[in-house]
Formats: C-alpha cells, structure tokens, sequence
C-alpha cells in the first residue's frame, strides 16, 4: 500500500508537468486565437476538448493553463515554505512568549476562512498574479509553522542538539544546520499538500474573477466563463475541472504517499 | 472557564487586528466608495452631499473610534452603498450562510464520520480501499466544480432542484433546505472526504487500545463494540478538526454562493469590497468572526459533554 | 358537517391565490443608489423610478418631452422665461393633490435655496428664481440662455411634507413605492389615482437584483422572472421558444477613448492610425454576435434629428493605411499600451480582448488591465490616469448633453480632449433659439469628433431585452428606463 | 479432582511472515478443572499470554491455532466465530494487566460492569443495575451508588482492577482468564486484589487461569502450576511438589529470583541471557544457551514431557538422566 501512492502521485504530476513543458513551446492552437465560426464545436478530432465562446481551442488553453497553475502554486508553497519554517523554527525552538504570540497568530489564520483572507487581501493590493501569489503564500504560512514548529519542539531535546549547544554553536546555527536537516521530511510533505491547496485556492480566485487575470490563462476563470455557456457547451466546463482536480490529486497521492514513508523510518 | 476566556480575548484581538488592518488599507486602495455608488452621471453637488452624508470628511482615527464604540452598542454603522444600517444588512443575509454551514456541516458528520468507521472496519479491504480511493478523489476536486456539474446535472438536465434562487427559512422551510441542499453537497464533498479519513485512522488507532479487548471478552459483537466503545472514543479528535471544518465552510460557501448565486454572506461581501462599502467590509469580518468564535465553543462545550475527563481539569 | 367547514376554509384561503394579480418580475443588475429622487445619479435607479416619479415634464418613447405634472408650459422668446400650468386633480401617491408649493419645493430643494447645499449643479447655476403666480402656474427664469435646459423639467416632484423621501419614496407617476430588500428586490405597486386613465395595466412590479447575468439567465429559464433587460447577447440562443426577444438601438455610445494627454495618443495620425485598425464590424460580430449599429461619432442614430450620416465608415479598415500613419508619427514598428476596462462589464472586457488581436496586426502591443468599477470610475474617470479605455456612455435626451462631455472645460472630460473650435460651436448651439440651426451646429460638431479622430466609436450595441411570451406592450426608450406602465399580461 | 472443566490437547499458535511460519505456542496440553486456579508461569514473551487469549478466542487475526481446546467437550477451535462469540462473558472471561486502560474512559464504570449482564442475560435495565451494585458489594466496594456514576479516570489503580473483575465475574463465568492481574499495581493493593480473587474462587465455582511471571504470586494463590518457556511447557505439578522439588533448571532459577527475606544481603539471582525471539527456529532444548546443566543432547533434540512424581512432569533430559528415566 505504501508505494502505490506515491507512484500514481508521481505518474499523474510527471504527465502534468510533461503536458505544461509541451505547452511552453507548442499548443495545437494559438491560445488566443478567436475563430468565431466554429463557436461551441463539440469535442472532435480537430479540437479535442471542443471550443469556447470565442472558438478558441480549449484543449490548448488547459494545457497553457498548466503554466499558471504550477507557476502560482509553485512559488506561493515557495513563500508560505520560507516564512512558515522561519517562524515555527523560531518559536518551536525560542519558545516562551514568542512562541505563545506566533501561535496565537497562526491559530487565528487558521480559523479565519483562507478565501476570505486572500480576498481582503487581493482587494487590497489589487488583483493580479503576483498579488495572487503573494496572498495564497501567506494563507500557507500557518500550516507550514505548525508543522516546524512541532518537529523542532521534538528535536530541541534530542542529543544531537545538547552536543551542538555544548561545542558554543550559536542559536541560529543550531537552528539552521543541525536541527533543519534533520526535520526536513514533514515539511516536504506538508509543502506537497501545501501545493494542492494552493492550487485550489488559485482556482477559488480566478473564479471569483479576482485571481489571475487576462492574458495569462487560468483554470479557475476558464471554469467561471464556461458555467454561462453549461447547457449548451457542457464540455467547456468539464475540462478545466478535470485538470484541476488531476493536478491537486497528484500532489495529495504524493503527499500521502511520503506521509506513510515518514511514518515508516 | 479560564480557558476560554484566553481563547476568546485572543480572537478577540485578532479580529479588532483585522479590522485595524482593514480600515487602514481601505483609505490606502484605489476605488472611491461614493463614486462606485453614484456612477457615471453624478453631479458634482450630489457627489458632495454623499461624501457629507457618509461623513467621509472627518480624520482616519476618530472614523475608526466611532465605529469601534459602534460595535460594542450594536449599531455598526451605515453601508455606503445602500443607507442602510450594515447590521440590518448582514442579519438578514447571514440567515442563507448560516443554513446552508449547517446543512453541509450535517452532511459532513452524517456522512463522514459513518464511512470513515466503515472504512475502518473493512481496512485493507474492498469496502475499505474503495472508500479511500473515493475520498481521496472527493478531497481533490474543487468545490465550484461539483457545484456547477451538480446544478447541470439536477438542475438543468433532471430539473430535479431549482438552478438558482433562494426561499428564505421564513416563507417555506422545505422548499429554503431543498434550494441549499445542491450548494450544501458541493460544500460538503471535499470536507466529507477529510473526516472519512480522519475517522478511520482514529477508529484504526482506538482498535489497538486495551479496552477493546475487555469489550471483546465481555462477548461483544464487533459492530457492537464499535458503535458502543470505539465510536465515542475516536470521535474526539475528530471534532477537534470540525472546528477548522467550520472555517473552511464559511470560506468554501464564498464561493459556492457566486456558483449558485445565492443571496449570503459571501457575496455580500465580495460586492461590499468591489463597491469599496468599508462598514459593510468590517461588519462582515466581525460577524464572520464572531461565528468563528461561537462555533470554536460550541466545539468545546461538544467537548465537555462527551469527554468526562476535560469536565474535571 | 366538519368536513364541509374544512372545505370551505380550505378554498378561502386558497381564493387569493387564484385572484389573477398580474404581476412581472424584471430582472435588474444592481441595487438603486438612492429612492429619493434628488439624491439618486446612478442609471440603475433611474431605470425603476422612472415608473414612481415625474416631473413637471417626462420623456416619451421618441426622445422628447412631453407635459406630466404639468398640463402645457410655454417658453418666453427669449427663452429666459418657463411657465407651466398645473395639471388639475393630479394626486400624490399618499392621496394628498399636488400644489404649486410642491413644485417650488421640489425645484428649490435642487438647485439650494437660503444656503441649503444644492443637490443639482446645473440647477443652481442656471436657474434665477422660481415662483408661483397663482394657484395653478409656476414661472421658472434662467440666468442665462440654454435651450437644451427644457429636459432637466423631467427631474423628480415630491412632496413637500415628506419627511424622509428616501425611506419612503412619494411620487405621482403610475406605480407606488411598496418596499426595498436590499441586494433582493424592489417592489412597485399599481397607482389608482394616476392622472392618466387606463394605465398601468398591470397589478404588481417586482425589480428583482441579480448581479451576476449568468444567474438571470437561469432564473429567466426557469421561469422565476418574467423580463431580463439587456440580456447577454451570447445568451440568445440558449432562450427557448417561450420567449420573446426585443431588440433596437440604445443611444448608447461604445467607444475606445484614447487619453489625450498621453505622448502616443496627442498625435492625430497615432488615433486615425487606430482607427484605421480596429475592425468595428468584427468586433460587432464577435462580441455582439452582430446585435450592434456601427457608429462614426459620439452620436447613435436613435437620436434622428441629432445624428450625422455617413461618418461610421469614415475610416474604412485599412491596415496598411494604419501602419503608414503611425510610421509618420514615428513609431514604425509600433509601440505598447494598456487598455484599462472595468471588470463588471463583461461586454466591454470581450471587446478589449478582441481590439487586442486587431492592434498586433499594426504593431500595437495592448495589454488588457482589469480594475473593479470603483477603481474604474476613480482612476479613470476622475483622475483620468489611463492611457486607453473602453466604456459606453447611456443615452441622454438632449443632443448638448451628449457632446458637452468634450467641450475642454467640462468636469468629466475625461478624454483630456479640447479644441477652441469644438467648444465654439457646441457653445453657440445651446445659445441658438432656431432649432434648425442647434442641430446643424450639433452635426458639425460630431463632424469634429470624427475627422480628429477623438476616440474610436464603436457601436451602439443593442438593447436586449428578453421576456416571457405573454408580456406585452413593452416600448423601447432612448434612455436608460423600463416604461412599466405601458406593459400588459395577453391571455 | 472435581469434573475436567477444560481440556487443552496440542495446541500450537503460529504466525506466518514472508511464506515461513514461526510457533509462538509449541503442542500445548493441561487441563483445567472445576474450582481449580491454575497458574500459567514464565517470563514475558514466553506465549503465557497467547495461550490465555487462543482460549477466550481474542488472539490477532493473523494466528494460526492448531489443536483441540475442550470446553465440557466441545472444541471451541471447531466453533464458528458466532458461537465462540457466545461463550465469551457468559462462560470465559478475562482480567488483562493494564487497569489504567483497560476500561472505557467515556463511560460511566458501573455501565461497563452493565453491559456484561445486558449483552449475556435476559436482564432489562433496571434489573441489571441492581445486580451492578451486588457485584460491587461483593468485591469490596463501599457507596456503590455513587460509584456506579463515576468514570474510570476517577478512581485509583486497586479500584478500577476491581471494576475490572467485577465484569469478569458477572454472569459468574466457568472460568475467569487472569492475565498478570496484579503486576500494574503497588504491592499493597496487590494482596487486596490476590484476597479477593481466592474469595471469588471459593464463593463461586469459577475456576481461574493465573498467568504471572511472579512466582512469589503463583505460590499464594494456585493449586496447580505450569511453568512456559519459549513456547513449551517446560514443567507442569501441583504447588507443593514444584516448590519442595523443582525439576527443570529453569524452575529452579525462578524460584531462586524470588526475592525472600532469609536472602536479604546478597545480590538477587538473575538468569543471564534473554528469551530466544519466536522467529529463531532452532531445533533442541530452547533453554539450552542458558541453562547451566546443558548437555551435549539438549542442543540438538527436544527432549520429551515425563512424568517423575504423580502429577509432575518436566521436559529435561539433564533431570531425565538424574533420576534414571533413559528409555529410549
């Protein structure tokens, strides 16, 4: 049971990221290309998941969709990766009052609906990929600090640690290149769970209108336009959910999968 | 009792942070509140007389104060938008969020917590992989999209659910749970999907533990012993993550509210953002919050009934 | 003997739901700013309170305005000098009979009498004094001549004693306020008492608010509303053949507006340049699915006795022609820009994306750049820090109000657009008394606007309005409004 | 001897891993008669334990069981899991080690002790409840009305032992399976609990399996005693022959661990070395590497199970050539 699911995690993200490659060089058809003839053409040999509105190639907008959808996935676990193992570094090692506030912060994110708050946030600053990023970045930082923070409250006590202490490391580098090696593998799966959130919470957006905008393509607004045209180009909403929910399941095998390796060593 | 009285001043804090953070960044964004309601034609004289009639005119801080005091007597202010008090507002909006986290929150626990213990029961085996391969998928699709393939599917093609609109709870109860029922579902899915597993690895967990064993020899049936020991047990830590369930409710009812379009919380607020009505923004955050809270007791006090042990500490 | 009681209560109370209230439920994209009417400046409202308020004068389906509130009015010569006779017997929606005092109260309470704030600019910078010579005549004088001022007698009689005219709104047009749910409806009732014999026709309207067109679209389907007024052109074919569809002209301007202040877009040829690119009829096919009027000025046909013929192909694409004018203005190869689009209207956001493809064919690198409405109307609006936009600009009933927006000195020019000659005539024309000559100034003027290249006018795109087969009577204005009161339920 | 109660022919428990099958039990015989309190001995790991739970029918669903468990005739082996399910509380019941966790923390004590009496007698609520509060009286408990309400958290070691054997006794079971019953507690409560359990055995004709590696326990309270080691039964008498005469070198270590105060001063015996796991197949006497009588035969034969004295067998070849019992 254990290796079945990182391997269909990692035979779903490698076609993924096969198909996102391709799509940086070659799509069937120009992205963008409008062909008002062939509006609505159902899923054919030529268009293989049909055509929207505008009759442009849906198949070729998932496939450049994947760009967007790793690009912000990948740099928001990026941001919420950085910041959350600081913190729950910090506090899980420093402890006290520091420890007391971060986490009293991070449990108040937590409950705080993570839409709600990228929402505020987008409004804010404006939308936008990178403030898009920058907000699912920081919807992610709580999940990534607890985990830091647990791992390092364990391994504070743990010999390695007392022996670094006592050849005068400093804290920071206790912190840095003892203990962090060491703690690295919750982290790596928390950050491939991390990914499939963020990725959903990019869609959440994009559909809301508030994500990602023109020109570059994203799943989530491809999914708000289609529901207009549902009943009569059904197919123009089925794809972009199926490419979402591939790619989120992808992570969640993987992630799943190192979770049970983890739990093994 | 101390304990929730910490629990309840920080977040506490945290929401007076919130809007702190909210009423500053409002004056920073771009977007004229007035503006966005008079539209194009406005004449210069009534775009005075809106600003006067908002009080837009006095300094950052004693806005903030005046609203702050508001909150503590109730009265939250006007919306810039529609005149109206923002309390008025929200009420009688936050009736459909509310319903419709209910229903979904009933279905998580209806549904979840059963096939989590039955795939428990049948792990490693075909029952069991089943259900976990399903919930796997559950936790994988995107709430929006169910939404619209179950509005497509029930409500364009079989027509069995009404495809949008919403009967308030006072005209008609049924009819007010049938046209939450679809959106409840697309809420429910991914939540469903993460109890189920929580639950099982919890049963899985309770199943070694000794007392079982003293069921067993009290001449327990396996199903008897399951319902009548373990279930209770293995319950707690799941209503631990019901708290942060309840959360993810309200967000993911965001956004199946635009699906569906239907008149709550959410939608109320991404309006109130995009028409730049600050008192309605934070008036929503407070409420938002406020159920936040009350939910997180509700957990607890969950808490106390069913675990004699947390009674006594 | 119970039984038959039971059955007897069973029909009473099911009686009143058999008693034909004919009602109609129209679909409406936004809340009203305001009920009062003096109050109120978004388009939305006015929309549903053209059905509760009048003036002393009110528009009709052609564009002209006709006498309300008051029975005639006449104009002195000089046309400094309005008197209008009040029509007898005309009632308030609380029963109460409409005074002259009303009148005065209604226009003094506009233009900010004994140091009232004005609500209405216009009013208070040209109207001298108003005052009643006797019971039934009210007698208005101007500062100053403006023969397009006649129009502004269609704002708003109330009355005098209402103390809040924005919780409960009182007019004497053909429907009385009943109530506002805000974000969920307006609802308007049949007026006994209206001047007007035999309207309205029909019991009940309900202005139901569904921002989002896609969830009218299934509320109309489904039968839960019976009108959804500019309906999504792309949603046509989705409608069954329950339905009907009513589609004219808007006198509603769609135009690319170029910001004059910006370095590529103060040279002339860089505009005609653009002009020459965007392909109108394309546009029209693809995002209209050809429900549009192709335009040449700032001037829709509906407007027959305003508009100027034969300037929509004044520039006939030619993107050659394109290329070599912007090679004159020194940019061979082109240059970028953003498009700056207000996220709400869809329409005008589809647009943007197909001048995006049209531009690349003359070098034109346009990025589209979505911005909420708030932000829309501030930014560009307002301050006008943009370099391009796409809009429309809802119809007006004078020919002056519709070019007064270019005239260099004009608060919402937003097109940072002036030109000594321009504002000449458009200030002759308001001062011109023989109508023959106003419009022939007005015609030069959008002769102006076309050759200078001013914006790209795109098109009037259609007013579409689909409801449900047995509404009848609807009548389409040249303005922003839904004339309930002409509508009737066939059996 | 009183009619045979149980009858325990041959049994074996073994566990299959990667295709090779390790024997945690090995051909295991001894009866079990009415009233009797039968002592089961060995250091942990030595499959005391298993054997208990192979008879009440609780052994991990991965175990092999071969053999015969005769219950008044009835191989419970034979029985399909309903029937099995039957004898469990009614006839077989069990006390297990760990009293801090071997009660359901959520539920009120006086329910748990209920529930044995609801799910094996006809009994409706009520009547099982007062039965509840006899029980309790019986073993010692004062306010048993306000006990019942209480939860296991509540109460300290001793008592929640008590509970525990209040549900093994409930439907006054044929034969109470008491596994280490008093290990987890601190010797004076131990006593309490040894007393009680005699009480139990003298009141009532249940019969008690005792498995301990407490030989000081297994004296004071068995009339019979099987000494296991690594899966054997290694020695087998009744309490007076097994302590005046040990016979297998690994009894007689036992006895020697007992701390006693005639010992005081000098340092407690230990056995060196450990158990042998179950997963090392080896052939010949398992206590070889430890025993310090070994002969050369012991490494590589099992010896066999004799009789030297009536009812008292030993499996030794070193003892079998002590006292002359060389047949072949």
């Amino acid at each position: 049971m254990k290796k079945t699911n990182i391997t269909i995690g990692a035979v779903i993200l490698i076609f993924l990221l096969a198909m996102m490659t391709v799509s940086i060089f070659y799509t069937p058809y120009p992205v963008t290309q409008m062909n008002i003839k062939e509006r609505f053409s159902p899923p054919s040999l030529k268009h293989f998941f049909g055509t929207d509105n505008f009759g442009r190639d849906i198949l070729s907008r998932v496939m450049s969709g994947s760009q967007t959808a790793f690009f912000v996935g990948a740099l928001a676990v990026f941001i919420g990766l950085v910041f959350g193992v600081l913190i729950g570094a910090l506090s899980g090692y420093i402890g006290g009052i520091f420890d007391e506030i971060t986490m009293r912060i991070m449990d108040a994110m937590l409950a705080f609906p993570g839409i709600l708050f990228a929402l505020m946030f987008v409004a804010i600053f404006g939308v936008g990929i990178k403030n898009t990023i920058t907000a699912i970045g920081i919807m992610s930082i709580p999940s990534f600090a607890r985990v830091t923070r647990s791992s390092y409250l364990q391994h504070k006590e743990f010999e390695y640690v007392k022996s670094a202490k006592a050849k005068g490391a400093s804290p920071l580098r206790i912190i840095f290149f003892h203990i962090l090696p060491n703690v690295t593998s919750p982290i790596i799966v928390s950050s491939t769970l991390g990914f499939a959130r963020a990725v959903l919470s990019e869609a959440g957006l994009s559909y809301l209108g508030l994500g990602v905008q023109p020109p570059y393509p994203s799943w989530g607004r491809m999914l708000n336009e289609s529901q207009v045209f549902i009943s009569i180009a059904p197919w123009y909403a089925i794809a972009p959910g199926i490419f979402i929910t591939l790619l989120v399941l992808g992570f969640n095998f993987l992630g799943d999968g190192l979770q049970d390796l983890e739990s093994l060593k | 009792m101390y304990f929730y009285l910490k629990k309840g001043f920080s977040m506490l804090i945290t929401i007076i942070a919130v809007t702190v953070i909210t009423f500053v960044s409002f004056q920073i964004i771009p977007g004229d509140p007035v503006l966005s309601r008079l539209g194009v034609d406005a004449d210069q004289a009534q775009i005075d007389a809106l600003k006067e009639e908002l009080n837009l005119n006095k300094p950052l801080a004693t806005r903030y104060f005046i609203w702050l005091k508001g909150v503590f007597t109730g009265d939250m202010g006007q919306s810039f938008r529609y005149s109206v008090p923002v309390s008025d507002l929200i009420l009688n909006r936050i009736s459909v969020t509310f319903i419709l986290a209910l229903i979904s929150l009933l279905l998580i626990i209806f549904i979840g917590v059963p096939l989590g213990i039955i795939s428990a029961r049948y792990n490693n085996r075909i029952p069991g992989l089943f259900i976990s391969f399903i919930s796997q998928i559950g936790m994988a699709v995107p709430s929006f999209w169910t939404g619209i393939l179950l509005m497509f599917l029930f409500g364009i093609v079989l027509k069995w659910f009404a495809v949008s609109g919403y009967v308030s709870w006072s005209e008609n109860p049924l009819l007010c749970i049938k046209s939450l029922t679809l959106p409840a579902v697309s809420i429910a899915i991914p939540n469903i999907a993460t109890v189920i597993r929580y639950m099982k690895n919890m049963v899985l967990d309770e199943m070694k533990k000794e007392y079982v064993k003293t069921a067993y020899s009290k001449g327990l049936s396996t199903s008897q012993v399951l319902s009548k020991h373990i279930l209770k047990n293995a319950i707690i830590p799941v209503i631990t993550i019901l708290g942060m369930i309840s959360a993810t409710i309200l967000g993911g009812s965001i956004i199946i509210e635009q699906v569906f379009s239907l008149p709550g919380i959410g939608r109320l607020l991404i309006n109130a953002i995009t028409t730049r009505d600050l008192p309605l923004v934070q008036g929503i955050i407070v409420y938002i919050s406020v159920m936040i809270v009350i939910i997180n007791f509700i957990i607890d006090i969950f808490y106390t009934i069913i675990d004699p042990r947390i009674r006594f500490n | 003997m119970k039984k038959i009681i039971l059955l007897l209560l069973v029909i009473m109370i099911m009686l009143p739901v058999f008693i034909f209230s004919a009602k109609v439920v129209v679909r409406v994209p936004q809340d009203p700013d305001f009920l009062d009417p003096h109050k109120a400046a978004a388009s939305g409202t006015e929309e549903m309170m053209f059905n509760v308020f009048e003036g002393l004068l009110k528009a009709d389906s052609n564009g002209n305005v006709v006498p309300a509130v008051a029975e005639r009015y006449s104009v002195s010569p000089d046309g400094l000098v309005y008197t209008f006779k009040l029509r007898k017997g005309i009632k308030f929606h609380n029963g109460a009979l409409v005074t002259v005092d009303d009148i005065i109260y209604s226009l003094d309470r506009l233009r900010g009498v004994n140091n009232e704030k004005p609500l209405s600019s216009t009013f208070s910078s040209f109207i001298k004094d108003v005052k009643a010579t006797d019971k039934e005549t009210v007698v208005v004088s101007m500062k100053e001549l403006n023969t397009s001022f006649i129009t502004n007698f269609t704002v708003a009689i109330i009355p005098k004693n209402n103390t809040d005219p924005n919780k409960n709104p009182i007019g004497t047009g053909p429907f009385k306020f009943k109530e506002y749910l805000p974000g969920q409806r307006v609802v308007i009732q049949k007026f006994n008492d209206y001047w007007k014999k035999g309207v309205p026709m029909i019991d009940e309207v309900e202005f139901r608010i569904i921002t989002d067109d896609q969830a009218a679209l299934l509320a109309l389907l489904s039968g839960e509303i019976d009108m959804s007024p500019r309906i999504d052109v792309l949603q046509l074919d989705l409608l069954s053949d329950n339905f009907q569809v009513i589609k004219s002209e808007q006198n509603m301007v769609q135009l690319l507006a170029l910001n004059h202040q910006n370095k590529y877009f103060s040279d002339v040829r860089v505009r005609q340049a653009i002009n020459y690119a965007v392909d109108k009829d394309e546009i029209i096919n693809a995002v209209a699915l050809g429900y549009g009027t192709k335009l040449g000025s700032n001037m829709s046909p509906v407007m027959k006795k305003y508009y100027r013929e034969g300037l929509e192909d004044y520039y006939q694409t030619n993107v050659t022609k394109a290329k070599e004018l912007l090679r004159q203005a020194g940019y061979p190869n082109g240059f970028r820009t953003t498009i700056t689009v207000p996220s709400n209207y869809k329409f005008h956001v589809d647009t943007a994306q197909v001048i995006v493809e049209q531009l690349k064919k003359i070098g034109i690198i346009a990025e589209i750049e979505q911005v909420e409405w708030g932000v829309w109307l501030e930014r560009v609006y307002a301050n006008r820090k943009y370099e391009s936009t796409i809009i429309g600009l809802t119809g007006k009933l004078s020919a002056y109000d519709i070019l007064k927006r270019y005239v260099s000195d004009f608060s919402r020019n937003f097109y940072n657009y002036s030109n000594p000659m321009y504002d000449e005539i458009i200030r002759k024309a308001v001062k011109e008394t023989d109508d023959a000559k106003a419009t022939e100034l007005y015609k030069q003027a959008q002769d102006i606007l076309t050759k200078d290249a001013v914006a790209v006018y795109i098109m009037d795109p259609n007013f579409i309005n689909a409801m449900k087969k047995e509404i009848g009577g609807y009548t389409v204005y040249p303005l922003y409004i839904q004339d309930m009161s002409v509508i009737y339920i066939a059996k | 001897m009183n009619e045979k109660l149980f009858e325990i022919k041959d049994l074996s428990i073994s566990f299959r891993k990667k295709e090779e099958q390790f024997f945690a039990v090995k051909s295991v015989d001894f009866d079990i008669h009415k009233g009797e309190i039968v002592g089961l001995v060995g250091e942990s790991g030595c499959g005391k334990t298993l054997t208990g739970l192979s008879i009440i029918g609780l052994t991990p669903s991965d175990a092999i069981i071969s053999g015969q468990i005769n219950f008044k005739g009835m191989n419970l082996l034979s029985k399909n899991k309903e029937e099995r399910r039957s004898t469990r509380g009614k006839n077989i019941s069990m006390i297990f080690q760990e009293p801090m966790t071997s009660l359901n923390p959520l539920m009120k004590v006086g329910d748990q002790i209920r529930e044995t009496l609801l799910i094996n007698m006809r009994m409706d609520k009520f009547q099982a409840k007062q039965k509840v509060y006899e029980i309790m009286k019986s073993v010692g408990f004062a306010d048993v009305y306000s006990l019942y309400k209480k939860y296991p958290h509540e109460l300290s070691g001793g008592m929640r032992q008590r509970v525990v054997i209040c549900i093994a006794i409930a439907c006054n079971p044929d034969l109470i399976i008491a596994d280490e019953p008093t290990t987890a507690l601190d010797v004076t409560v131990q006593a309490q609990i040894l007393d009680l359990l005699k009480k139990i055995n003298q009141q009532t004709t249940s019969s008690i399996l005792f498995i301990s590696h407490d030989f000081g326990v297994i004296k004071e309270m068995c009339s019979q005693v099987i000494v296991m080691y690594a899966g054997h039964i290694v020695e087998k008498s009744c309490i007076g022959r097994i302590f005046s005469n040990p016979l297998h070198p690994y009894t007689q270590a036992l006895l020697k661990c007992i701390p006693a105060p005639e010992k005081k001063g000098n340092p407690l015996f230990s056995i060196k070395g450990k158990v042998p796991s179950i997963y090392d197949n080896s052939e010949g006497c398992p206590f070889f590497n430890r025993c310090s009588f070994a002969l050369e035969k012991c490494r590589k034969e099992l010896p066999k199970l004799r009789e030297y004295e009536p009812e008292h067998l030993t499996r030794c070849f070193y003892t079998e050539e002590k006292n002359g019992k060389t047949d072949s």
